[in-house]
């Protein structure tokens, strides 16, 4: 069975400045596969161009082996692969349920039933379980913009996951979260990964949360893979160890 | 970090001036004002004479294209310099329609509405494709070519002359030529326009508007595709300029170039924003201090649009949200709601 | 919603009729006072103010002191039709203006539902075509002027072939639709036929385009500025054929402005405050008195307009609205019955002007008047 | 070739003229990411002001063109920034543009209402005399808005590049934030910017001035073909302006000679296009990373 995701060879260059230089890795059904690096080792900048938000210079990326390299971000995932962001990403104007439903209401149905038909596209139900999930419930009808920065961050996972993806890309998801939030939200996604059988790829500089998690991991440094192996294998690593941990 | 740290950047940078205050909040209290603003509108020129009536007509058809432009700049965040000139392909369609061709007001109404519709198709396609402030530059030019074209190819247009005695429609062989009755057939028109705006606002396609315009990265990493959405709201917003032309032509009764100039394009820029850019009652507004106003301030003669700019740019300044905004304040202070207490109101209509 | 009704309370006042002043004559004056019609427009308001003060300092017509109102219109075609059916609904006596065509072409309709004389400013041949019977010209038409022209460049100018240089608004579109057939039969040949923009700034490109054509006479139809900007730059460009234009070449703005390059240039003059008649000097000089500038045509216009209404009003001796237009038609307005008026005018039924017209030059920064020409039908 | 040469000056002439006002553009544009849709009306109101204020205070010429000369540059650089700029552009930069058109209409109303609905002479500096080359007639004029259009634009690319102060004003165009952390005072940078669009509209409009006449509404057509120069050179640099400008002066004089005169407008207009489809980022301009 081919792998869920497979990255070829991906370079990008910003100008003269080589940010992402032949990065090759595949992720397999149901693996949480985590990417961690020293900051500017281009980890965000392969989340982009695998994702289309940035077009790579060079390489390919196959999604259940077919090509999907520079394929717009919308299409991508209405194919299944969603994200989250470093940076929080939520409609602050929209409710935290409107804010899920949005997430899911252009994987169901046409253009044309999207404007002849129901207002919340059939979603409510699936969003309330959703934000029941996320244990947001007590907040469905508060406004995105008015929730703490931790459940801000349950909620943009939350609409990560509304669509029911193959493929979900955390980039730094315990980022700036507290202790007990980043429990809930550690659950919360080994939960789905066991219950849905989604894939995660996983960018984070919360080493105790990648090794927690993730089955395997990939290092990034200055652009390229510097190792790949299970938690445990990595950690053993003195390369790794000299150039991340080692600081 | 290098790359990533454009990403928190470009969304801040479009800008609070055209807030949706939750989208949901006002949807059925303005569906109650459309229908209550209809009703007062039908009866409203009672003792105005012909000029009032006529006014208070030419403020409605302003507002369609008032509309049409808050749906592009207020919910899509585009800058649309030729909303003018999309009025002048409807009025124009309409006009040679109606006085040459043959179909009646209705087909020529339909045929208006569709041509700036794939017009906006068109010229929106190649511009969104590099960059949303592309769009400014390509209308800008085509705001002048239509312009142009108006003017230049008189066998056609009537040319510098125009075209003069447009018919007005008739409806179930009523005739519409006297001024109450052609503002009545106005008001029903306005209408349906607005109610088909105020469904398309509560549809998700309105929640897809509102998120491209906040978020158009997150919005595409959530499937929308904002693409296809941003021109949608340019070509749907195109789409009622060309209807307030099809209602302009006969309501003036003649058509020159001139009213479909490259400054009238930034006149109704002006009336949206200072309506209240992404409320759905502010173009009314907007129209309002654009049409009516002048009509009041007579006495100053000219002087007028200067006063008229003035407002709009203290408007700027002080609540880029436009009069609907001042009008959403005030109402928030005289009834003693804080922010909280708006965000309470606005979810439990979001829930009906 | 309580908001809207009030709104709607606010509207209905602010747009409701306020009842005309019953010991005053109140005159509606539509014109483009903003727009690209203003310079026109603001001469002609200020010709009526002239006129106005005139009047009311000696007693007012009939009597009664005349209120004047100005409306812009924005030189736009919806506007003016709004401002000018507001006159009707205020119950002015009689429209003033306006002075493009376009505007003209969609307000003249109204005037004619109410049965109520409009005197205009337009030149363009078509507006008097259309059987409006309360529609008025206080110029020449086009249509009357072009023969005019043509007949000039042929005779005195003893030009075979003519340069046409004209501005694409409905008075250079007219003028130049007008003066190609008269140019046919007089045997002219039209070697360059040169469209300009209205506010065009820079005329390099079209007077060396017209230098190329090396037509024996350049006929130049443009507005005051316009046609500055174009003098000066044809002299840049070192053309030394005859400059032939019609009233506005030979303005006294168009003087002042193009300094030099104006010097030389000849043709046909409709109105003017050089006119060798002593009413037009006088008018000028009060005119530059009062603005601190001297009147164009437009100015003169509007000083007459109101004194066309002042003539009729006295003649039927009441002040009857549809009598005003009835009055008018067909009538010949001397001086010497109504000095206002400034030179015998002669109305057609269809709102035509017939007057005598003048050939003039420009010697020195001057316009010299050469030759008085007849009326059309003396 | 008599009669191309005239054609290529006169768009040279005019082309200088739409490249000092769209140098305006882009630098506005470059320190605050805005569309300055009164640009034209820039390049109208020195004038105007220079002759509001000989008839005002009766002041001989030179006294009134510094006047009127230092008024704007007070009102436009330094007070433009400042009322209108700074307390718009923390809304974003929408309000900022249409916030312009909105000035544009009161810079235009303004000088119509307060000086004149009338063009006015304006005093020329060179004479008026013409000289002969290849057998085409040039006049000073033309000579002297070339010549001192590309000496101030000379002027320019040396501050900027040449100098400390002016690196600093490029630094802060480019990248506001570094700069910041560099230790330049941003804010001061910003102002010399709008000084200096300021100051190259009284340029252009002291140049110009004498062969169009000071007149309320010249703005709208230089506004209009400084704003396609800038898109046709590219938004992002001067230099892109400078060609831009000259570009579309030459394309519009020939149109002029050579296309039909009644679409005479439209050929810059599909120049600009015709760029937009095909470069984007202009003749001139550097090709920005699509964001993210």
């Amino acid at each position: 069975m081919s792998p869920v995701l497979e990255v070829s060879n991906i370079h990008k260059a910003f100008g003269g400045i080589k940010a992402v230089n032949g990065v090759s890795f595949s992720v397999g059904e149901g693996e949480i596969l985590g990417i961690i690096g020293p900051n500017g080792c281009g980890k965000s900048t392969l989340f982009n161009c695998i994702l289309g938000q940035l077009d790579p210079t060079e390489g390919t990326v196959k999604l259940d082996g077919k090509e999907v390299t520079r394929m717009r971000p919308s299409d991508l995932n209405r194919l299944g692969v969603s994200r989250t962001f470093q940076l929080l990403q939520v409609f602050p104007e929209l409710s935290v349920r409107e804010n899920l439903i949005l997430a899911g209401q252009e994987h169901e149905g046409t253009m044309l039933s999207r404007f002849f038909g129901r207002r919340d596209a059939g979603l409510t139900e699936k969003a309330d379980r959703m934000i029941g999930f996320f244990k947001l419930g007590h907040l469905v009808d508060a406004k995105a913009g008015g929730l703490s920065y931790g459940q801000q961050k349950l909620l943009d996972a939350a609409m990560a996951f509304m669509a029911g993806p193959r493929l979900v890309l955390l980039d730094e998801p315990a980022g700036g979260v507290n202790l007990t939030m980043l429990g809930d939200l550690k659950e919360r996604l080994r939960a789905i990964n066991a219950e849905q059988g989604a894939t995660f790829v996983v960018i984070e500089h919360n080493m105790d949360f990648v090794m927690s998690l993730c089955t395997r991991v990939l290092v990034l440094a200055e652009g390229k893979v510097l190792a790949e192996g299970t938690p445990a294998e990595v950690r053993a690593d003195p390369q790794v160890i000299e150039a991340y941990l080692g600081h | 970090m290098t790359a990533p740290a454009t990403e928190g950047s470009l969304p801040q940078q479009r800008g609070r001036l055209s807030r949706v205050p939750s989208f949901a909040a006002f949807a059925d209290g303005t569906l109650v004002t459309l229908m209550l603003g209809a009703v007062i509108l039908w009866f409203a020129p009672a003792g105005m004479g012909r000029y009032g009536t006529y006014v208070l007509s030419l403020w409605l058809v302003m507002s369609i294209a008032v509309m049409g432009l808050n749906l592009t700049l207020g919910y899509a965040g585009l800058k649309s310099l030729a909303q003018a000139a999309f009025m002048g392909l409807g009025a124009y369609a309409t006009a040679l329609l109606t006085t040459k061709v043959g179909p009646n007001w209705y087909a020529s109404f339909a045929i208006s509405g569709l041509l700036t519709f794939a017009v906006g198709l068109v010229l929106g396609f190649p511009a969104l494709r590099v960059k949303a402030h592309y769009l400014a530059f390509v209308t800008l030019a085509f705001s002048t070519l239509v312009w142009l074209i108006l003017r230049n190819e008189q066998w056609l247009t009537g040319g510098v002359f125009g075209l003069s005695n447009i018919p007005r429609p008739s409806l179930f062989g009523l005739k519409l030529d006297g001024a109450l009755a052609f503002h009545r057939f106005v008001v029903i028109v306005t209408l349906i326009l607005a109610i088909a705006l105020w469904w398309m606002i509560r549809s998700p396609w309105g929640r897809a508007f509102t998120a491209l315009r906040e978020n158009p990265i997150r919005a595409a990493s959530l499937g929308i595709d904002t693409r296809m959405y941003t021109l949608l709201a340019f070509a749907i917003g195109s789409a009622y300029a060309g209807f307030a032309g099809a209602l302009y032509a006969p309501l003036v009764e003649f058509i020159d170039p001139s009213p479909f100039s490259l400054s009238q394009s930034f006149f109704l820029l002006l009336m949206v924003v200072a309506g209240g850019a992404g409320y759905l009652l502010g173009p009314f507004i907007g129209a309002l201090l654009g049409v009516v106003l002048p009509e009041w301030l007579r006495v100053v003669g000219s002087l007028y649009l200067i006063i008229f700019a003035t407002i709009v740019m203290l408007l700027l300044i002080a609540c880029p949200q436009g009069v609907s905004g001042l009008l959403e304040r005030g109402w928030a202070r005289l009834t003693g709601k804080d922010k909280a207490g708006e965000a309470k109101v606005a979810n439990t209509g979001g829930r009906s | 919603m309580k908001s809207t009704w009030i709104m709607a309370a606010a509207l209905s006042a602010g747009l409701a009729t306020p009842a005309p002043a019953q010991d005053k004559l109140k005159l509606v004056d539509v014109v483009e006072l903003s727009g690209a019609g203003a310079t026109a427009g603001t001469n002609w308001k200020n010709g009526i103010d002239l006129a106005v003060a005139d009047i009311n300092a000696k007693g007012g017509i009939l009597g009664k002191q005349i209120e004047i109102v100005h409306y812009d219109t924005q030189t736009n075609p919806g506007n003016t039709r709004a401002a000018v059916q507001r006159a009707i609904d205020e119950g002015t006596y009689a429209v003033l203006g306006p002075v493009f065509s376009g505007p003209i072409g969609a307000s003249m309709q109204i005037a004619q539902r109410a049965e109520i004389a409009q005197l205009v400013g337009g030149e363009a041949a078509g507006l008097t075509k259309q059987g409006n019977p309360y529609l008025f010209r206080t110029s020449l038409s086009q249509a009357a002027a072009m023969p005019k022209i043509a007949n000039y460049l042929k005779n005195t100018v003893k030009a075979g072939s003519v340069a046409v240089v004209w501005v694409n608004n409905d008075f250079g579109k007219g003028g130049r639709d007008a003066i190609l057939p008269e140019l046919e039969k007089a045997g002219i040949k039209v070697v360059a036929d040169v469209a300009t923009e209205q506010g065009q700034a820079d005329f390099a490109a079209d007077a060396i385009k017209i230098k190329n054509s090396n037509a024996d006479a350049i006929f130049v139809y443009l507005n005051e500025e316009e046609s500055a900007r174009f003098l000066r730059a044809a002299k840049q460009q070192g053309i030394s054929k005859p400059m032939v234009g019609e009233t506005t070449l030979l303005g006294a703005k168009v003087i002042e402005l193009a300094g030099e390059a104006a010097n030389g240039v000849k043709g046909h003059v409709g109105l003017s405050i050089d006119a060798p008649i002593p009413a037009f000097q006088e008018f000028g000089k009060k005119f530059q008195a009062k603005y601190n500038y001297a009147s164009d045509h437009n100015g003169l216009k509007g000083y007459m307009a109101v004194h066309m209404i002042k003539w009729a009003t006295e003649k039927q001796k009441k002040f009857d609205k549809k009598g005003v237009a009835d009055t008018l038609r067909g009538a010949t307005i001397k001086p010497s019955d109504e000095p206002g008026i400034l030179m015998e005018t002669t109305i057609e039924s269809n709102g035509d002007l017939d007057r005598e017209s003048f050939l003039a030059e420009v010697i020195n920064g001057k316009q010299v008047i050469n030759a008085t020409l007849p009326k059309i039908k003396p | 070739m008599a009669e191309f040469i005239a054609y290529l000056i006169a768009g040279i002439a005019t082309g200088a003229i739409y490249a000092l006002a769209a140098i305006g553009f882009t630098l506005v544009w470059q320190t605050s990411q805005t569309i300055n849709f009164a640009q034209g009306e820039f390049v109208m109101l020195p004038a105007v002001l220079v002759l509001l204020a000989i008839k005002l205070f009766g002041a001989p010429i030179w006294l009134g063109a510094l006047i009127g000369i230092a008024a704007f540059i007070l009102i436009f650089g330094v007070g433009f920034k400042i009322a209108v700029v700074d307390p718009m552009i923390r809304h974003g930069v929408l309000p900022l543009a249409i916030a312009t058109m909105a000035l544009s209409i009161i810079m235009k109303e303004g000088a119509k209402d307060g000086f004149s609905a009338e063009a006015q002479n304006f005093p020329s500096f060179v004479p008026t005399q013409t000289i002969s080359v290849f057998g085409a007639s040039i006049s000073l004029q033309h000579i002297a808005i070339i010549v001192v259009a590309f000496a101030v634009i000379g002027l320019l690319q040396w501050f900027v590049g040449g100098t400390r102060l002016g690196r600093q004003m490029q630094a802060t165009a480019q990248n506001p934030t570094v700069a910041r952390i560099l230790g330049i005072p941003v804010e001061r940078m910003v102002l010399l910017t709008f000084v200096i669009n300021a100051v190259l509209a009284v340029v252009a409009s002291v140049l110009i001035s004498p062969i169009y006449l000071a007149k309320f509404s010249n703005g709208e057509v230089i506004g209009l073909f400084a704003f396609i120069a800038a898109i046709v050179g590219g938004f992002n640099q001067v230099r892109g302006a400078l060609v831009g400008g000259l570009v579309v002066g030459i394309v519009d004089s020939m149109a002029a000679a050579y296309i039909s005169t009644s679409y005479r407008l439209a050929v810059p207009l599909v120049l600009l296009v015709v760029i937009i489809l095909l470069k984007p980022e202009g003749l001139m301009g550097r090709k920005e990373e699509r964001r993210v």
